[in-house]
């Protein structure tokens, strides 16, 4: 089991067939339902929280399918700081977009009045579900579980900056 | 005192829950299992705000907060559950696992310092030191 | 529909109980995912579809995993026994605090739905929001338009408390890179 | 007690599995093995998604489907993470 530990790839488990074909037939169709779910949370129950963690959710599945490290390796960092900081700028900045209006901090309607965009309430609030709670949500599920997949290492160092050479040590010990 | 109980059931239910919560948080030896705890104290909590938000009348129940696409309702389209308790409740389950992740990575780190995730050892190590 | 509600309760109570006494943490992570399944039924019932599904996904989805990720990392005390000693001293305390609630506190409660109970007969909270939700924001669901119009700066706060949670992870594992 | 009208008879079927939940929850208390109880809290997710339709046709709420529609997605990955958990103790997770 120690061998198979270092090297993270050779894994009969991550490699089972259910649970692979399992995955690629669902996953397409998790990413599908939480972007609807993102989508259409103004007029059904739903909305970008939800919508959010189960994009992130789809992730976790990949990881599960294909195995913790290939997949932090296949996900590059900066698109997940892009999620999570993202999230955050594109939230602040409708808000401050209503602020340069004129207006209080996210006051939509001056989408309308001011911009003349039709429905301008409507797609501000859309804009901020999607822009920026479901991306935040999503990308803040994702850390949480590589993090916490990681475990702690006293040296703190960074698995990215290594190569993936056979001393890696994937999993804290015990 | 059972009509009492019947009608009354979400909150009876909450405050068993917020017992058991407490419960778990005390007695439990295990940091993980306190945080599951604490985690169904929480829910007892959603619960409450959950159920203070539902409505019926003559015993048939309301509709979820979805209003009718009209500039002026009537008021009997209306009978609808509180969006209110239902938006503070929905950001508080997303802040509740941001708590909870932080709990873990904090157990994790916990173990890692001192071998051990049982309070009373725990205690017996931090007092040798 | 009251038969489905007892019936939820009871479910509820014996998951809860069973997660508070089995010994193995496995175990009691596994019961915790049965737990949130039946509250999430039971948010349902209450008319509450937003926060089912936020419960359903976060709740019973990413906690377990979480939970299931981190004994993982650490320790998985040995079973020798199937529950937890009861600790008495404790179940005192925490039985003298649910009878002072049950007995001072749950006569106090409207019946569960009361149209009469404050938060829902409010004509400036409540009420508002369900006659002005269309008019106001031009969208149907009225969660979705208190959450992210009406209490938006508390939104915002909420989201920017997930973001700060994500970096204090990350802080406290001492690891420099997201993923 | 027998209900008559077709919404009160949604809502007593989804009572009755309710009650089979918890029959089915006795496994996963009394279960000797992990893989017992895994195969319960498996069989309540299953037994959730069919409560949850129930509800949506008893209470005409469509939008419940929802929220079963989750569930049976959800359902799938506690399955596959407490069984990549048993195996090895987490070793492969």
């Amino acid at each position: 089991m120690a061998d198979s530990r270092s090297t993270g790839y050779e894994d009969t488990y991550t490699e089972s067939q259910v649970i692979l074909t399992a995955v690629k037939v669902i996953a397409p169709f998790t990413l599908t339902y939480g972007m609807f779910m993102t989508l259409h949370g103004a007029d059904t129950p739903g909305g970008s929280f939800q919508g959010g963690a189960i994009i992130g959710v789809t992730v976790l599945m990949l990881a599960f399918a294909f195995g913790i490290e290939p997949t932090r390796q296949w996900l590059k960092n900066s698109v997940i700081v892009s999620l999570v900081a993202g999230g955050v700028a594109i939230f602040v900045g409708v808000g401050l977009a209503t602020m340069a209006l004129g207006g209080n901090f996210l006051q939509y309607e001056l989408f309308d009045t001011e911009l003349g965009i039709p429905d301008g309430t409507k797609w501000g609030m859309e804009a901020i579900e999607i822009g920026g709670i479901a991306l935040i949500v999503a990308g803040v599920v994702i850390t949480l579980f590589f993090a916490t997949a990681a475990g702690f290492t006293p040296e703190g160092r960074s698995y990215r900056t290594d190569s993936t050479d056979t001393d890696d040590e994937v999993i804290t010990d015990d | 005192m059972i009509e009492l109980l019947a009608t009354r059931y979400a909150y009876l239910l909450m405050f068993v829950l917020l017992g058991i919560g407490l419960y778990m948080t005390i007695a439990s030896q295990n940091l993980v299992k306190k945080l599951i705890g604490v985690n169904l104290f929480q829910t007892a909590i959603f619960l409450f705000f959950v159920a203070v938000a539902y409505v019926e009348v003559d015993g048939e129940p309301g509709g979820s907060p979805v209003v009718p696409a009209t500039e002026n309702p009537a008021s009997s389209d209306l009978i609808l559950a509180s969006p209110l308790p239902h938006v503070i409740v929905l950001t508080a389950i997303v802040v509740g696992i941001a708590l909870t992740a932080v709990g873990l990575a904090l157990i994790v780190r916990i173990y890692s310092e001192y071998g051990t995730l049982r309070e009373d050892t725990l205690r017996e190590v931090r007092a040798d030191e | 529909m009251s038969l489905v509600a007892y019936t939820l309760v009871a479910f509820i109570l014996v998951t809860a109980v069973a997660t508070a006494l089995f010994r193995d943490v496995l175990s009691a992570i596994v019961v915790f995912g049965a737990y949130s399944l039946g509250m999430a039924i039971l948010y349902t019932l209450l008319l509450a579809p937003d926060v089912a599904m936020t419960e359903a996904a976060i709740g019973a989805g990413v906690t377990t995993i979480l939970l299931l990720l981190t004994i993982a990392r650490t320790s998985r005390p040995s079973t020798e026994r199937l529950f937890e000693p009861i600790n008495v001293p404790a179940l005192v305390i925490v039985g003298a605090f649910v009878l002072v609630l049950v007995t001072q506190l749950l006569p106090e409660m409207y019946a569960v739905g009361d149209p009469a109970a404050p938060v829902w007969s409010n004509p400036e909270v409540t009420q508002a929001y369900l006659e002005q939700t269309y008019r106001d924001t031009g969208v149907q669901n009225a969660v979705t338009a208190v959450l992210a119009a009406y209490r938006g700066f508390d939104t915002f706060g909420e989201a920017v408390v997930v973001f700060a949670a994500g970096i204090a992870t990350l802080l406290v594992l001492k690891r420099e890179v997201f993923a | 007690m027998i209900p008559t009208d077709i919404n009160e008879i949604f809502l007593f079927a989804a009572a009755i599995f309710v009650l089979l939940a918890i029959a089915m929850f006795y496994r996963a208390v009394a279960g000797p093995t992990t893989q017992d109880r895994l195969l319960a809290v498996n069989v309540l997710g299953t037994n959730t998604v069919v409560i949850l339709a129930l509800l949506a046709a008893g209470l005409d709420q469509p939008w419940f489907l929802d929220i079963a529609l989750i569930y049976a997605l959800l359902n799938f990955l506690m399955a596959v993470a407490i069984s990549k958990f048993t195996v090895e103790r987490g070793g492969v997770l």
